[in-house]
């Protein structure tokens, strides 16, 4: 009996991990400029690779593996985040500008390094 | 009858995966800037996450898995090493000339 | 690019890559992974250390030049092949010694030795590549 | 004294692998200790003595006992990785050491070698890749050693401080690069064919692999591309010319006295002696090849004004000449191109050594030069046996293997192979006549001299002296020598003495 | 010294989960290698981490943590599925009440790692300040206060203002 | 077969590095370079013929492998051939990258430092 | 016997000595003292090869190179030998005086005596190879001696020109040797000798002959190549006396003189050297009467003795070979001493110019003895061996079976001329009215010995014509004939066809002499704008155009452009690849592809398109990005199809690879396009697909062959059983081929180095403000 909810429940994790990862996959496409992008990218590698790492703790009934998976998602959950943020500031810092953007008055007022460059490419 | 369900799905999976590698695959190309192209191909990492994870699932060998792990750091790296060379770029080079143009 | 966030995390991924990079190490022999892998993931993880904190502080965490690394870790892998001769076998022909203490099986070999040696090259090397690139880049 | 109480008729273990591993030691012991450059020097000659005497053992034991062999890690032949030393590989394994060694004398005394302690220890990994290809009898192990030493090269040009230098170092490292992956691309095709990587394998194989169908006709052809450009085969001696001349004089000494060696020993090897009959259908395109090498290389030399140069045509001509004892592949020309692949690692160091000298006394342009024999008699008695040597005149040791290949030639029915041997000996007489002429007998024009001694110090002349008496000792006295190098030849045209002693049992694999 | 003690043993505790199970030669070799590493590591002032340190509050945060994930990533995934995509993206610059290097980097992380909203840097030295892109932030001041109440809220609970790094 | 069809891919990898090597730009070699390595090593791995078998790892309880695995020497080989090609890709990069400073360019045909218009020889005694 | 070996190493032994003798007082006599103690061993064989003995013998050398010292006395090698050494003596003698004060004294005779060495070693060789090295150590001493005062262009370029064209003869003479081993199955003259039988099927010979020509022609300085001799003159006089007219230059007539028994019948033998020696012997004399120095008169008289004595073998009967025979020993004689004479006028009067030079004979009593004997012997006067030689001269020519009427013609022309140069050189410059000379150094007993001993030496042999013939002649001409030849002719003329012969020419030559001042001036002018079109002209545009021809070769090739010499390469591969299979065994049939899955299509698909961006990116940047793309997809290919540990290296190294290259091209301006030309688009696409073609062919060709799995089954059963693995290709890598493993690391470590070497480098340099 076990084995079939579990079964499901791995199938439903990886089936979940994909189409986030389809979601990411469509959303760097879809999307009008880098930033926008990034949040489909950052899904993907935390909700994506997540679930199928989870999938994988659960499907793989040998308990080193369910550990290093589990070790795998907490490494995922560190490393995307940082790794995104220093893209995003790179990208800023050289004079990228998210598109059509509201509020925050130190990227209009372009008190950051370099002066503004609109950089518009359409979705 | 529930084995079948699990292949189902990680065939699915594995077809899911196959489309979003080749979307990731033209924002590689794409770009148009550099930093685009830097993020595709950190998400490509992220595929071979997956592409590991449920290929092991799927035949059974989770000797497999840890590359997944090795694949995660190395990622890691790259992306940042890029948004490194991104960042020292602009100290020498104006903005690149390319952020524009088509392949 | 050393930034905050960054900083403040580095410690804690390259600390889990180089475990990591160990682990891969030890287990190659039964399951892929081995002395390149390892190295190559401990190269990174000092290479990302290297971008965090800037390369001198990777030069004074290590204590060794990087390179140095490298060259022990070829004189690891050239002696682990020596005890066979002096046995009359010819030359890398392994020598195990296996046990179990308390409940954990431990397999020590001069093959052992090789892989450690071959970790530390590619370790070290890489290591030294990374810093002496990364360092152009300040 | 471990060495002396040796039983040379079957060789320990360790002396086989001694002359490869020693040097790899020494490497690793420099890159260790890392700090101290004034050390690197006297270690990495003391590391190479040593490997020389074991190398000397080992080719005393291959003279007297035939071939020995020993599988690493005492696994089965052809399954582990065997060691197979032959007269071939041991006498190129000798002499390449000895040149190894007489450059690392005379780097004591430079200083460009002494300014970077990366030098010794890349000279130490160039001498272990060489002599580690001269004695495996395992052809992907043969492209290990053939990527340790050409890395050890790179790293010597790497230590390019000029512009002409490090142009020459990039093209260096891009086209042998090429070759070595060349190289890779014919073994994976031969593991596809052969299913086996043991040379003595390949050997016994050959005849059934070829009726099964394999195109062992191409795979040879490719194995020739490969080690052609390694040995610098007209048209694929591009690199020759734009790297050694440009390295530091004590680099392109050590290049000039091992690399192209190695590619015609691997052609040898791997294509004489593994694919005879396959070999042998090239036979022509090979000869039309040798004559070209040959008189490009002669050509090329009549007519630079760099001396640097010059030594780097000389090269090219030397390897054509050791190309048409392939061509003819018959005892008499094989034994020439072993013997003249042989006394030139001698000659070709000095060469390299003696330019070096030169440079630094007053340039290395003729046009500028002159008066030299004034300045020092032993460099001029030095450039006079050299000159000798490399036209193939007595009382130098170039005579030898020029003799035996215009006979195998002759033999073969190749008037135009013995013509092309015999022109470009004459265009090298007059070359190296006019070289020494305007360098050593015209009167030096007004302040060309350097001031300083520095050509003359001991570690610039005791290295020259010994590698020019060696090719005296050769030529004076060549039975020794034309008697391994038969033996060499007897090796390559009937590998079963080989086979034999890898597979002792005629083991099934 | 702590905070390298503290480190050693979290990296012995990753060798127990990559060596699979707490085996005596696990936890030996685990010990060794996680001081090694710990050495080799220049781990910041995790010092001041323990001082102010509630259970509670952790607790919630652990729980209430992937339930945002969630919840924020069904909603961008129904953004980028539709058709129109209705994106109205926004650069908040967020001022902070936290002033140690870890919780900060902690409260950007988890920023990031909530779909919809990205922390591109840290601005400021004295007056630290985050700038945080939104995929769609209508409002400008609502974004800021829900993560202001949300979750630097509930770090400053688990862990307190934190004192500048020694 | 499934080699042929790796055949195929490796013809297309040899083709794209050739065509890179002889680009005008020394990056481009380089670039070919990397994907010469690539295609020496799919040549290897397919000449040691492929089925769609396991990989070579001997499952717990076994002392040999259970199950047809694929052939583990290409395997060995090419572990060592990539191994090789990168630490030379390498060393050729920072050569590259030393040369482009110092010789100001990176386009093949003005890297002419090493063999200048080769000035002739006294043509007298 | 035991002497005999000992004959060999003398002269050298003396050669090493020289220098350490010359410098302690009185030392430099013991030389001529060693010449003279060979000449003495030589002679004690004179009457046991006067018996028609031949002594052989050997000691090995290089018995694999088919090389021993051994040696081959018979009457033609015994008479050189004892020239050589002879000579050898007076001319040691000679020079020990002459260069008195030469600073250089100790390189020339160590040089002097290891020419003496090699030229007699030349002559007593029996095996082919040992000859060959005598003959190039000749060419090499004679380079070293007529550069003996380097400084002056005109004797670099003289000892040059004389090194490359009897250079260029040895290496003909190699040939020669070997096609004659090659046709006859000897290694020696002895063994040679008899074969004469079996020579005339093999289609060897004609090839064989010509290159023994061209080795005689090019040392015995027969026209065309008789150019190199004159300017050999550049020489010290004892040179000039010793190796340029005594000895060296009659290298090219021993060998006709010893091969004339095999080859002496053959079609090329008697047509080219009669032709050859004749016109040489003409143009010879010609030449030298259109100098005014006296050494150059000589020099020119020389190349024409040469022709005669070229034109005499070729004739080949006994009577031309008694003829040479004769003539080469009084040759020997009276040019000897006519040169050293010369030396001793130059010496004394400071200059050799024949319109100068006159009545010497008060000042040098002595040496005007020898001019008169000399010349009278060269005349060929009654009394002298001089008139032996050219009575047998006359009598073969006239009797010569092939064009006897031209070549006695020839004969006599030649003769007249060397009669006038007889008396312009032994003869005018001591009579007449004595004009003052600024002479350096007196004449001492050292510089008037040598002309002296030979002049007289030339009239006590024409008059002991039994004990010459006996000992010298008769021996000598047997060995060149073949068969014994006895030569008889006596001291008294007798009338007849020959007698006549040689008084017209004495009366020709006389004429010739008296009217020298008249006509000289016009026939050298014209002499001279002949020359100009002469080969010593032709040897300095050949060198020229020979330079300039290679410099162009070489630079049209080795033209620095990488993207050619890959060009070369890929080509050449893509030829290798295609070639072979085209010809022989055809195109591997296609065999069909296998079903994938889509997953593994849509891999294939991205490694395709990541190789396609990655050509086609306009930008660097672009190609860089998509490098990374191939060796993704590359890595997934390795996994799906059960290589794990590979994917996990390759998914590594590929991203290492990429941080890498932008790491370090951080700070290369990559924007400015680098598009090819259409036309290099049209060489390099036709060569990429090329090469990707030839690589499918090839992997089809070997895969579809049965493959052998006996090394992975091996690895498979053992891995774990013995070398306690499971993941056996870790295993491979560490234990089974763990040697390999050791060799790649020892890459990865130097790799590293290299780089930190070459960054340590560019931070020296960007320190001390280089670039
Ligand atoms: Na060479
Ligand atoms: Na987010």
């Amino acid at each position: 009996m076990t084995d079939d909810i579990l079964n499901i429940l791995v199938g439903v994790l990886v089936l979940a991990g994909s189409c986030f990862v389809l979601v990411a996959g469509v959303g760097l496409l879809r999307l009008p400029d880098l930033f926008s992008r990034m949040h489909a990218a950052s899904k993907a590698g935390a909700l994506g690779s997540g679930f199928v790492l989870l999938g994988v703790a659960f499907g793989s009934g040998d308990p080193d593996v369910t550990l290093r998976a589990l070790a795998g998602i907490v490494f995922v959950l560190v490393t995307t985040p940082v790794a995104a943020h220093l893209l995003a500031k790179a990208a800023l810092d050289t004079g990228q500008r998210p598109w059509a953007v509201a509020g925050s008055t130190a990227a209009a007022k372009g008190t950051l390094e370099n002066p503004r460059v609109e950089t518009r490419s359409g979705p | 009858m529930t084995e079948s369900f699990l292949q189902v799905c990680l065939h699915l999976s594995l077809v899911l995966l196959g489309v979003s590698l080749v979307f990731t695959a033209l924002r590689v190309v794409l770009g148009p800037t550099l930093a685009d192209r830097v993020l595709a191909l950190d998400t490509l990492s992220v595929l071979a996450i997956g592409f590991v994870g449920v290929y092991a699932l799927a035949s059974g060998l989770f000797v497999l898995f840890d590359i997944a792990l090795g694949l995660a750091a190395a990622s890691f790296l790259s992306t940042a090493a890029f948004a490194r060379f991104i960042r020292s770029r602009r100290v020498r080079a104006p903005q690149p000339a390319e952020a524009g143009g088509k392949p | 690019m050393s930034t905050l966030i960054f900083r403040a995390c580095a410690p804690l991924i390259v600390g889990l890559m180089l475990v990591f990079s160990v682990f891969v190490l030890l287990r190659g022999h039964n399951e892929p992974g081995g002395g390149f892998i390892g190295g190559l993931i401990a190269g990174a993880a000092f290479a990302a250390l290297g971008m965090a904190f800037g390369t001198d502080a990777v030069r004074r965490a290590l204590r060794v030049h990087p390179t140095a690394i490298a060259g022990y870790g070829l004189l690891a892998a050239l002696l682990s092949g020596l005890p066979s001769l002096f046995l009359g076998q010819p030359f890398m022909t392994g020598i195990w010694y296996e046990t179990t203490i308390l409940g954990s099986y431990l397999a020590l070999s001069t093959v052992l030795v090789f892989d450690i040696g071959v970790f530390l090259i590619v370790a070290g090397t890489f290591t030294s590549i990374a810093l002496s690139l990364e360092e152009d880049g300040e | 004294m471990v060495i002396l109480s040796l039983d040379l008729a079957n060789p320990p273990a360790w002396l086989l692998v001694a002359p490869a591993l020693l040097p790899l030691a020494g490497a690793g012991v420099l890159v260790a200790l890392g700090r101290s450059p004034r050390l690197a020097g006297p270690i990495a000659l003391i590391v190479l003595a040593l490997a020389l005497l074991a190398d000397a053992t080992l080719l005393r034991s291959v003279l007297l006992h035939g071939p020995a062999s020993v599988t690493m890690g005492d696994w089965p032949p052809p399954f582990g990785i065997s060691f197979a030393a032959d007269t071939l590989g041991a006498l190129f394994a000798v002499f390449a050491k000895l040149s190894a060694a007489a450059v690392a004398w005379a780097a004591l005394g430079d200083e460009d070698a002494r300014a970077d302690q990366g030098f010794f220890v890349f000279l130490l990994v160039t001498v272990a890749g060489v002599s580690g290809a001269f004695l495996t009898g395992d052809v992907f192990n043969l492209y290990v050693w053939f990527e340790v030493f050409v890395i050890g090269s790179f790293g010597l040009v790497g230590l390019a401080r000029t512009a002409e230098a490090l142009d020459g170092a990039i093209k260096y490292a891009v086209l042998n690069l090429v070759g070595t992956t060349l190289f890779l691309i014919a073994i994976g095709l031969l593991y596809g064919a052969f299913g086996t990587l043991n040379m003595a394998d390949i050997a016994r194989k050959a005849p059934g692999v070829a009726q099964a169908g394999a195109p062992l006709g191409a795979l040879a052809l490719l194995f020739l591309l490969a080690f052609a450009t390694k040995a610098a085969v007209f048209p694929l001696q591009f690199w020759l010319p734009a790297s050694y001349p440009t390295a530091t004089p004590l680099t392109a000494a050590l290049f000039g006295g091992l690399l192209t060696k190695v590619g015609v020993y691997a052609m040898l090897k791997v294509v004489v002696m593994l694919m005879p009959a396959a070999g042998a259908e090239w036979s022509g395109l090979i000869s039309a090849a040798a004559c070209l090498t040959m008189l490009f290389g002669a050509l090329g030399a009549l007519a630079q004004d760099d001396l640097r140069r010059t030594a780097g045509f000389l090269v090219i001509a030397g390897v054509g000449t050791m190309l048409a004892g392939i061509a003819t592949g018959d005892r008499t020309g094989l034994a020439g191109t072993v013997f003249y692949a042989v006394q030139s690692m001698a000659a070709t160091s000095a060469l390299f050594i003696l330019v070096g000298a030169i440079g630094k006394a007053g340039g290395v342009s003729l046009q500028a030069l002159g008066g030299l024999s004034h300045r020092s008699t032993l460099l001029a008695g030095c450039a006079l046996v050299l000159a000798l040597t490399i036209a193939g005149l007595p009382p130098g040791s170039g005579l030898w293997p020029k003799v035996l290949l215009v006979e195998s030639s002759l033999a073969a029915d190749r008037p135009y192979l013995t013509a092309a041997i015999l022109a470009s000996s004459l265009v090298l007489i007059l070359a190296l006549g006019r070289m020494f002429m305007l360098a050593f007998w015209r009167p030096a024009p007004p302040g060309a001299m350097a001031a300083d001694r520095a050509d003359e110090r001991v570690t610039v002349t005791a290295p020259l002296a010994v590698l020019v008496s060696v090719g005296l000792v050769l030529g004076l006295w060549p039975e020794p020598f034309a008697q391994a190098a038969f033996s060499a030849a007897d090796g390559l045209i009937d590998p079963s003495r080989l086979i034999d002693v890898v597979f002792p049992e005629g083991a099934a694999p | 010294m702590s905070g390298k003690l503290l480190a050693a043993s979290f990296f012995a505790l990753a060798w127990v989960v990559f060596g699979g199970g707490p085996t005596f030669g696990n936890l030996l070799f685990g010990g060794l290698l996680g001081l090694a590493v710990a050495l080799l590591v220049p781990s910041p002032g995790r010092r001041s981490a323990g001082s102010e340190f509630r259970l509670l509050p952790a607790l919630r945060l652990l729980l209430r943590f992937p339930l945002d994930i969630w919840l924020s990533g069904w909603r961008v995934a129904k953004l980028v599925l539709s058709p129109a995509m209705p994106v109205r993206p926004a650069l908040l610059e967020l001022p902070l009440r936290l002033e140690g290097e870890g919780r900060i980097a902690l409260l950007a992380n988890m920023i990031t790692l909530t779909p919809g909203t990205l922390t591109v840097d840290v601005l400021g030295e004295a007056d630290k300040r985050l700038l945080i892109h939104a995929l769609d932030a209508p409002d400008v001041e609502a974004a800021k206060a829900e993560i202001r109440d949300g979750f630097e809220r509930m770090i400053l609970d688990a862990w307190g203002r934190g004192g500048p790094s020694p | 077969m499934i080699e042929a069809s790796f055949a195929i891919l490796a013809g297309l990898f040899f083709a794209t590095a050739v065509y890179l090597m002889l680009a005008q730009s020394l990056i481009r070699v380089l670039l070919g370079i990397v994907t010469l390595g690539n295609g020496v090593n799919l040549l290897i791995f397919t000449a040691g013929r492929i089925g769609r078998e396991a990989p070579p790892v001997i499952a717990e309880g076994f002392t040999a492998p259970a199950v047809a695995v694929a052939n583990p020497l290409p395997q060995a080989l090419i572990l060592t051939a990539i191994v090789i090609s990168f630490s030379l890709f390498a060393f050729i990069l920072v050569l590259a990258f030393r040369g482009y400073e110092m010789l100001g360019t990176d386009d093949v045909s003005h890297m002419r430092h090493s063999e200048p218009r080769a000035t002739l020889p006294p043509l007298g005694n | 016997m035991a002497a005999f070996p000992l004959v060999f190493f003398l002269p050298f032994i003396a050669a090493v000595f020289a220098p350490f003798l010359v410098r302690t007082p009185g030392g430099v006599w013991a030389l001529p003292l060693i010449l003279l103690l060979d000449f003495g061993l030589l002679a004690g064989h004179a009457p046991a090869i006067a018996a028609g003995e031949v002594l052989t013998g050997a000691l090995a050398w290089a018995p694999s190179l088919r090389l021993s010292l051994s040696w081959r006395l018979d009457g033609l090698s015994l008479a050189f030998a004892l020239v050589i050494a002879g000579i050898g003596v007076l001319v040691a003698i000679y020079a020990a005086a002459y260069l008195a004060d030469d600073v250089r004294r100790g390189r020339f005779f160590a040089v002097l005596m290891a020419f003496a060495g090699a030229m007699q070693g030349l002559v007593l060789a029996d095996s082919f190879f040992l000859m060959f090295v005598f003959w190039e150590l000749t060419a090499i001493t004679s380079f070293l001696l007529i550069g003996h005062s380097p400084w002056r262009e005109e004797a670099r370029r003289a000892a040059l020109q004389a090194w490359i064209v009897t250079g260029a003869g040895g290496l003909a003479l190699l040939a020669g040797l070997v096609l004659l081993g090659l046709a006859s199955g000897a290694e020696s003259f002895s063994e040679l000798l008899p074969a004469t039988g079996r020579l005339a099927e093999t289609p060897l010979l004609e090839p064989a002959l010509l290159m023994i020509l061209i080795a005689a022609f090019t040392k015995s300085a027969q026209v065309p190549f008789h150019f190199w001799l004159p300017n050999a003159m550049e020489a010290p006089t004892p040179v000039s006396a010793y190796l340029h007219s005594a000895t060296m230059v009659k290298a090219g007539v021993y060998l006709l003189l010893r091969l004339q028994p095999v080859l002496g019948s053959e079609a090329g033998w008697t047509t080219l050297l009669p032709i050859f020696g004749a016109a040489t012997l003409v143009i010879g004399a010609g030449l030298a009467l259109a100098q005014r120095d006296l050494k150059l008169m000589l020099a020119y008289s020389t190349v024409a003795s040469l022709g005669q004595l070229v034109m005499l073998a070729g004739i080949g009967t006994k009577a031309a070979l008694a003829a040479a025979t004769l003539y080469f020993l009084a040759h020997a004689l009276f040019k000897g001493a006519l040169f050293m004479l010369v030396g001793v006028l130059d010496v004394a009067a400071g200059t050799r110019d024949a319109t100068v030079l006159s009545g010497w004979r008060r000042n040098l009593p002595w040496s005007f003895l020898a001019g008169i004997l000399a010349a009278a012997s060269m005349a060929g006067l009654p009394l002298t061996v001089g008139f032996l030689a050219k009575e047998e001269v006359f009598l073969a020519l006239s009797e010569a079976p092939v064009a006897a009427t031209a070549l006695t013609i020839a004969g006599l022309i030649g003769n007249a001329g060397l009669v006038a140069v007889a008396y312009l050189v032994g003869i005018r410059p001591f009579i007449g009215v004595q004009q003052p000379g600024e002479g350096k150094r007196a004449a001492t007993i050292g510089l008037t010995l040598g002309p002296v001993v030979l002049a007289i030496a030339g009239v006590v042999l024409g008059l002991a014509t039994g004990a010459l013939h006996e000992t010298l002649t008769t021996p000598m001409t047997s060995a060149a004939y073949g068969e014994p030849a006895v030569v008889t002719i006596g001291p008294v003329p007798h009338l007849g066809l020959p007698l006549l012969l040689s008084v017209s020419a004495l009366a020709l030559g006389l004429a010739l002499a008296l009217s020298f001042g008249r006509w000289r001036e016009v026939w050298s002018s014209a002499a001279r704008r002949v020359s100009l079109l002469g080969p010593d002209r032709g040897y300095d545009t050949v060198l020229r155009g020979g330079v300039l021809m290679a410099a162009g070769i070489a630079n049209a090739l080795q033209n620095g452009s990488m993207r050619f010499y890959l060009g070369v390469v890929f080509v050449l591969f893509a030829g290798v690849l295609l070639l072979p299979l085209g010809m022989g065994p055809g195109w591997p049939e296609w065999p069909g592809l296998a079903a994938f899955a889509l997953h593994e299509w849509a891999t294939m698909l991205v490694a395709a398109f990541g190789l396609f961006a990655i050509a086609v990116a306009r930008s660097r940047v672009v190609a860089i990005a998509a490098v990374g793309l191939q060796g993704f997809a590359l890595a997934v290919l390795f996994l799906l199809f059960g290589a794990p540990d590979l994917a996990f290296t390759q998914f590594m190294i590929e991203i290492l690879s990429v941080v890498i290259l932008t790491l370090a091209l951080t700070r290369l301006n990559l924007a400015p396009p680098d598009q090819r030309t259409s036309a290099q688009r049209l060489f390099d696409l036709p060569v990429a697909v090329a090469c990707g073609v030839g690589v499918i062919v090839m992997l089809l060709a070997v895969t579809r062959l049965p493959f052998d799995p006996a090394l992975s089954e091996f690895f498979n059963a053992r891995s774990y059983l013995d070398a306690h693995g499971r993941n056996v290709v870790n295993v491979i890598i560490v234990d089974f081929r763990g040697l390999d493993t050791l060799g790649e690391i020892a890459v990865v470590m130097t790799a590293g180095l290299a780089i930190f070497a070459v960054m340590r480098i560019r931070r020296q340099m960007r320190a001390a403000g280089g670039r």
